[in-house]
């Protein structure tokens, strides 16, 4: 049983709670979801709709389908621009959650940096892939080429 | 105020959340059940989440039949258990008309304040729950510790700060400006809003509508001048851009006030100074 | 105080639920991207790599995993949008209702578009 | 027991106790003790404003004030008083509006004012405008703007603590005092509710602001925390209370439930009808018609019920009818109490007219005090450091009726006072001994009630005590009904001495405190009585019915009740008078 009553708290004292100063990081992230957000919805929609929707949808996608966007230098940009934007939005989304739901210390910091990690693989891997990409890979069965690889 | 009690019938089934359900306790007057027209009063069923720390380690479910009339209130009836039933039954209650912020807690799965739910409005031809607002540690039965929750309040510096000598009449203000933040001074500090924010439950450490409300008040108050250094603090990680608009608070706050607005405006103040 | 056994759920209405979707969408699609951009990668090795992994996506089973993907796109994006209004929108916090169920309209309309058109290309034999 | 040491030690942090504790803070180490949260208390509950003749929408000048208040309070006003407090009010609401109260606003930005009961211009002339308000919402915003300069100023708070004792270094009980020496407070006792534990709180001063007694009637605008401890615990040490029996019952309480809709009501053009669909008022006041004081609204309308023109099915209220008012307009003055009547009677006021009957609202009477909020032992000598504030106080302001708007005046007038006299003297003065075992009696009192065997139930008795005050003790009096109520009264005493709680557990035991404020409710409750009994008379909230008119020759004098000890070893009440301070107003008739 306490014995005491606790002094009376000094009004302003401040709580347990982890501050971070004088940043505007959250701002910035907070900002950064709704602006990339919007920029998605055209990225992603046009995406879907060129790969499920136009033609003969999903199961058109082949290497020859793949390659033959990708010789278009719009299509390059405009798969880079969703890979960095969606990676970016969606790790800082989960980085929310993470922070929402993993109450203590240690599995917040390993979660983040497993988050981080893959971030940052999927990011150099697909942006790699993107640049260096080679529609006709001088080896390969022509029938799985585009079509200009024969020309 | 009723003033009977029907007889205990509810079943020992689980309970939601899965606690066990207690014996029902016996009612000190047992008077028939069932509708008696003439008065147009009617049994209620409430089921309460109790914790008594004295006398168990963990959080039980209790029911108890009381007789309600038409214009009573859930408050009424708790009052009823209390006086009637259960002295034990432990719960914060003063102005008993939705005005003092005493007696927030969750009723049939949302927060609201007890004195202003009437019954009739409450189903209750079904078990009424009634549970401890969420996200604050539970003291006894209904009573949580608030103190967190003031503690936020008070972190956000909620007092007019102003520069310069005090002025020998009053400031002006124009009816326009006092408009502007009219709907945050309704906060009563019942701490229904901030403990229905899933964000807050979490763990705790975020602000909390009710804080970003009284900051609010100040902020959009022409005649002070510490809305930067408010504008400050929320801006921290636990700050306004933890709050996912999930509505709940402005659903809860029994003042009507627009949490929500206030908090998106809080937001957008802090996004134009920043550009 | 020892841990009482959780209480009932909290009866939030639509902004909450509306939330929860948002968050399961977009961590779902998260997880999803992360497969898809290794997958895409494959490219890279080989065409025959490539297709090979590909191919495996295309059984009904995936077609309707697709599916929900686009789902959880749609419903991703346009409560996205809805976010965003009322964020910006000076009256979005008093039609949040509303736009909600503009949102499902969308939704629905989208995915009446979609599903007959991606189904058949899944179910119609290839 | 653990042991505490301030300068200053508030009990009851609402209106009063918040702007005492904003002056003594900054002048002396203060602790302000309060059974509920500050913001909680029942000062939030306030909903048509606070006067001042700031003069902003019409001539107006502190002089009229005072002469409204001493009209009002039927001349039992010590008229030095209620000079300081209308000649302060100006400053009262300049002051709160500094520390940023959201007072609505003329169209030039300045503080807007209504019209309130009572309240004249020119000695009675015509109503006018001198309520400043804060919508419906007055005492919220000045309980919430009080509470957020403490904040400010870091006030040290000790939430959800029971004053249950006052410590002083002569037992008054027993009788006189020598005169050479001095009588002073040392503390208070208090329990503290989240652990059971009880604390002694040493001081050099302390001050009482432990608010209103309302819970001794049934039908109350009060809350339920409103059980007068302040004045109970005073009385018990065998300090007198002044002008118990005056009590006032607001016209407009909610029919049935007692839930206040303020007089503002009227104030923005309400008007009281009987099932005749009559302007009742115009026949009993007829310049001021519905803005008369509250004791004869609330007169009026219980005369219109027995005389059988009373609205509803057991013809027991009177409507009050906004709806010849703009939506708008009610939406913009009046948002809180319409949504009180949609609420709680499921009327809606745009196009209904909305039960009412009077409700039992204010004590006028309670612990005498100077005007620097000194209390009072005697007609004169005081006790040295104690002080009080607010509806616990009898400075006496409100005389034998208080006006609307004069209490959150009060607060802050004589709040601010007591606060400053307190820091004062507590600077100069020696902390008392404390009398032996402090806690021994609230201990006692305490395992009484815990460890007894007793069958009494706390519900029981307050309901049956509080069922014998509506029916002897409200708007009509008569010397049977009073007599018959102090019977009942006796008797639920000697019942209390059995009664019994459920909860024997140490935290928050809110079953234990309840049947400690019980027990200040019958004392309070035998003081109304014994002290209207005795009023052969009938003057401003107290009517007897067998007495119907003023009698100046006999009863131009405040009531003082003390506890004493009595032959047989009990206790019993004696009643004792003091003047009326008269400086300017002679009585006069009161018509309006
Ligand atoms: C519904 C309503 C409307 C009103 N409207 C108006 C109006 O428009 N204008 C006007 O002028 N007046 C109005 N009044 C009257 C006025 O509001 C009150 O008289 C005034 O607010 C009393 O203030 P107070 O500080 O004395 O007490 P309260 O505000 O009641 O505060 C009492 C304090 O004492 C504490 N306390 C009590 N007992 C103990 C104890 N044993 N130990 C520790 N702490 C204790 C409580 O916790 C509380 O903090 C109204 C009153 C009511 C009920
Ligand atoms: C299609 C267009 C998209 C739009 C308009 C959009 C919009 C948004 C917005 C506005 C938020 C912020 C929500 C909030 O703060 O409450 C958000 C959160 C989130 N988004 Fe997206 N997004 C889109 C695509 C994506 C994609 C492709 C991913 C996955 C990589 C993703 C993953 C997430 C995650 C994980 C969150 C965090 C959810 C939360 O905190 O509850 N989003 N999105
Ligand atoms: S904003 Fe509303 S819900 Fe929240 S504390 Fe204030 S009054 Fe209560
Ligand atoms: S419920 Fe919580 S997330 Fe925001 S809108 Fe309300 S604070
Ligand atoms: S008891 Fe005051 S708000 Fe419910």
């Amino acid at each position: 049983m306490a014995v005491s009553i606790e002094a009376p708290r000094a009004p302003r004292t401040r709580t347990t709670r982890r501050t971070t100063g004088r940043t505007n990081y959250e701002l910035y992230g907070w900002v950064f979801m709704r602006a990339s957000g919007v920029l998605l919805v055209v990225l992603i929609f046009g995406h879907l709709f060129m790969n499920l929707i136009d033609g003969e949808g999903i199961s058109a996608i082949d290497f020859g389908f793949v390659a033959g966007k990708w010789a278009s230098p719009l299509w390059q940009v405009w798969d880079l621009l969703m890979l960095w934007l969606a990676m970016i939005h969606g790790t800082n989304g989960v980085r929310t959650i993470i922070n929402d739901y993993a109450e203590r210390d240690g599995t917040r910091i390993v979660l983040k940096v497993a988050l981080y990690l893959a971030f940052t693989v999927v990011v150099v891997l697909g942006t790699l892939v993107i640049f260096t990409f080679d529609p006709c890979p001088p080896d390969a069965p022509a029938n799985l080429l585009p079509s200009f690889c024969t020309a | 105020m009723s003033t009977e009690i029907a007889p205990e019938t509810g079943s020992a089934e689980q309970a939601p959340g899965g606690a066990p359900v207690r014996e029902p306790q016996a009612a000190a007057v047992a008077s028939g059940r069932g509708e008696r027209p003439d008065d147009g009063s009617f049994d209620v069923t409430l089921r309460i989440r109790r914790y008594l720390p004295e006398k168990d380690a963990t959080a039980y479910w209790e029911e108890f039949t009381v007789r309600a009339n038409r214009t009573d209130r859930l408050l009424d009836a708790l009052h009823t258990v209390k006086w009637e039933i259960d002295g034990s039954l432990t719960f914060r209650r003063s102005c008993a008309h939705g005005i003092c912020g005493s007696d927030a807690m969750r009723i049939n799965g949302r927060n609201r304040l007890a004195c202003k739910a009437l019954l009739k409005d409450l189903d209750p031809a079904k078990p009424i729950t009634v549970e401890p607002i969420k996200g604050l540690p539970v003291v006894k039965d209904l009573v949580v510790d608030m103190e967190p929750f003031f503690a936020s309040y008070r972190e956000v510096m909620p007092f007019l700060i102003t520069g310069g000598n005090t002025p020998s009449a009053e400031r002006r203000q124009s009816p326009e400006d006092r408009a502007r933040y009219d709907d945050t001074t309704k906060c009563i500090l019942c701490a229904a809003c901030t403990s229905s924010c899933p964000v807050f439950w979490n763990d705790g450490q975020y602000f909390g509508p009710a804080a970003i409300v009284n900051a609010h008040r100040f902020i959009f108050d022409s005649r002070d001048e510490g809305g930067a250094q408010r504008l400050e603090i929320l801006n921290d990680k636990e700050g306004v851009w933890r709050c996912r608009t999930i509505f709940n608070c402005t659903e809860a706050c029994p003042r009507g006030i627009e949490v929500t607005k206030a908090i998106q405006e809080v937001k957008r103040a802090m996004i134009t100074r920043a550009f | 105080m020892p841990e009482a056994p959780a209480g009932t759920l909290y009866r939030g209405r639509e902004g909450m639920w509306s939330w929860l979707a948002h968050r399961v969408t977009g961590f779902a699609i998260f997880f999803f991207l992360l497969v898809h951009v290794l997958d895409t990668a494959l490219v890279r090795v080989s065409p025959e790599a490539y297709n090979a992994v590909i191919g495996t996506y295309k059984n009904p089973v995936m077609g309707l995993g697709e599916a929900g993907l686009v789902a959880a796109v749609v419903y991703h994006a346009f409560n996205g949008i809805r976010i965003t209004l009322i964020d910006f929108w000076s009256k979005g916090t008093r039609y949040q209702r509303v736009m909600l169920w503009i949102v499902i309209g969308l939704f629905v309309v989208t995915m009446a578009g979609f599903l007959p058109r991606h189904l058949g290309n899944v179910f119609g034999g290839h | 027991m653990q042991t505490h040491q301030y300068d200053v030690v508030i009990v009851g942090a609402g209106g009063a106790g918040m702007r005492a504790a904003l002056e003594s803070s900054t002048r002396a180490r203060t602790a302000v003790l309060s059974k509920l949260y500050p913001t909680r208390s029942h000062t939030g509950a306030a909903q048509g404003g606070m006067c001042a003749a700031l003069g902003n929408v019409e001539e107006d000048n502190w002089e009229w004030h005072t002469f409204d208040t001493v009209k009002g309070g039927d001349y039992l006003v010590d008229q030095d008083a209620a000079e300081v407090m209308a000649k302060e009010a100006i400053d009262a609401v300049l002051d709160l509006e500094h520390m940023g109260l959201p007072f609505n606003r003329t169209p030039d930005g300045k503080i807007d004012q209504r019209r309130f009961g009572g309240h004249t211009r020119n000695h009675g002339e015509a109503a006018v405008r001198r309520a400043c308000y804060a919508a419906d919402r007055t005492g919220h915003m000045i309980l919430q703007t009080l509470y957020q300069q403490c904040v400010k100023q870091d006030v040290a708070f000790f939430n959800e603590v029971y004053a249950l004792d006052l410590l002083l270094t002569h037992d008054l009980m027993a009788g006189d005092v020598p005169a050479d020496e001095e009588v002073k407070v040392a503390g208070v006792v208090a329990h503290d509710l989240a652990t059971g534990e009880l604390h002694v709180f040493r001081a050099k001063s302390v001050i009482l602001a432990t608010g209103g007694a309302g819970k001794i009637y049934k039908t109350t605008s009060n809350a339920h925390t409103l059980t007068g401890d302040g004045m109970a615990l005073a009385y018990r040490k065998g300090i007198p209370l002044e002008d118990m029996e005056f009590f006032q019952f607001h016209p407009t309480g909610l029919a049935g439930l007692g839930i206040l809709l303020s007089e503002a009501a009227r104030g923005e053009g309400g008007i009281l009808r009987n099932s005749e669909g009559e302007r009742f008022m115009e026949r009993y006041a007829p310049t001021i018609k519905d803005l008369a004081p509250r004791d004869m609204v609330a007169r009026a309308m219980a005369n219109e019920v027995r005389e059988g023109r009373g609205c509803g099915p057991n013809k027991d209220y009177v409507l009050l009818d906004l709806t010849h008012l703009e939506p708008a307009h009610i939406d913009a003055k009046l948002p809180d109490i319409t949504e009180f009547a949609r609420t709680y009677l499921g009327v809606e006021p745009y196009t209904e007219p909305v039960p009412v009957y009077p409700t039992a609202h204010y004590a006028m009477g309670g612990v005498p005090t100077t005007i620097r909020g000194e209390v009072l032992r005697t007609n004169t000598a005081v006790v040295g450091g104690l002080y009080a504030a607010g509806e616990v106080a009898c400075v006496s302001v409100h005389g034998a009726n208080r006006l609307g708007t004069n209490s959150l005046l009060d607060i802050n007038v004589f709040g601010k006072r007591a606060g400053i006299a307190a820091a004062e003297y507590s600077a100069a003065a020696e902390l008392p001994e404390l009398p032996e075992s402090p806690g021994a009696a609230v201990t006692a009192l305490l395992d009484r009630v815990l460890g007894g065997d007793g069958t009494e139930k706390v519900a029981v008795l307050r309901r049956e005590l509080q069922e014998a005050m509506d029916a002897g003790a409200q708007v009509f009096r008569t010397a049977e009904s009073l007599e018959a109520t102090l019977a009942t009264i006796g008797s639920l005493k000697e019942r209390y001495a059995s009664v019994a709680v459920q909860d024997k557990g140490k935290q928050f035991n809110t079953d234990l405190l309840e049947a400690v404020e019980l027990g200040f409710l019958l004392d309070l409750a035998e003081v109304v009585v014994v002290g209207a009994l005795a009023r052969e008379e009938s003057r401003g909230g107290h009517f007897r019915e067998d007495f119907p008119a003023r009698d100046d020759a006999r009863f131009l004098q405040h009531t003082m009740a003390y506890l004493r000890q009595a032959p047989d070893g009990g206790t019993q009440v004696e009643l004792g008078a003091k003047p009326v301070t008269i400086t300017r107003y002679q009585p006069m008739e009161r018509k309006y």
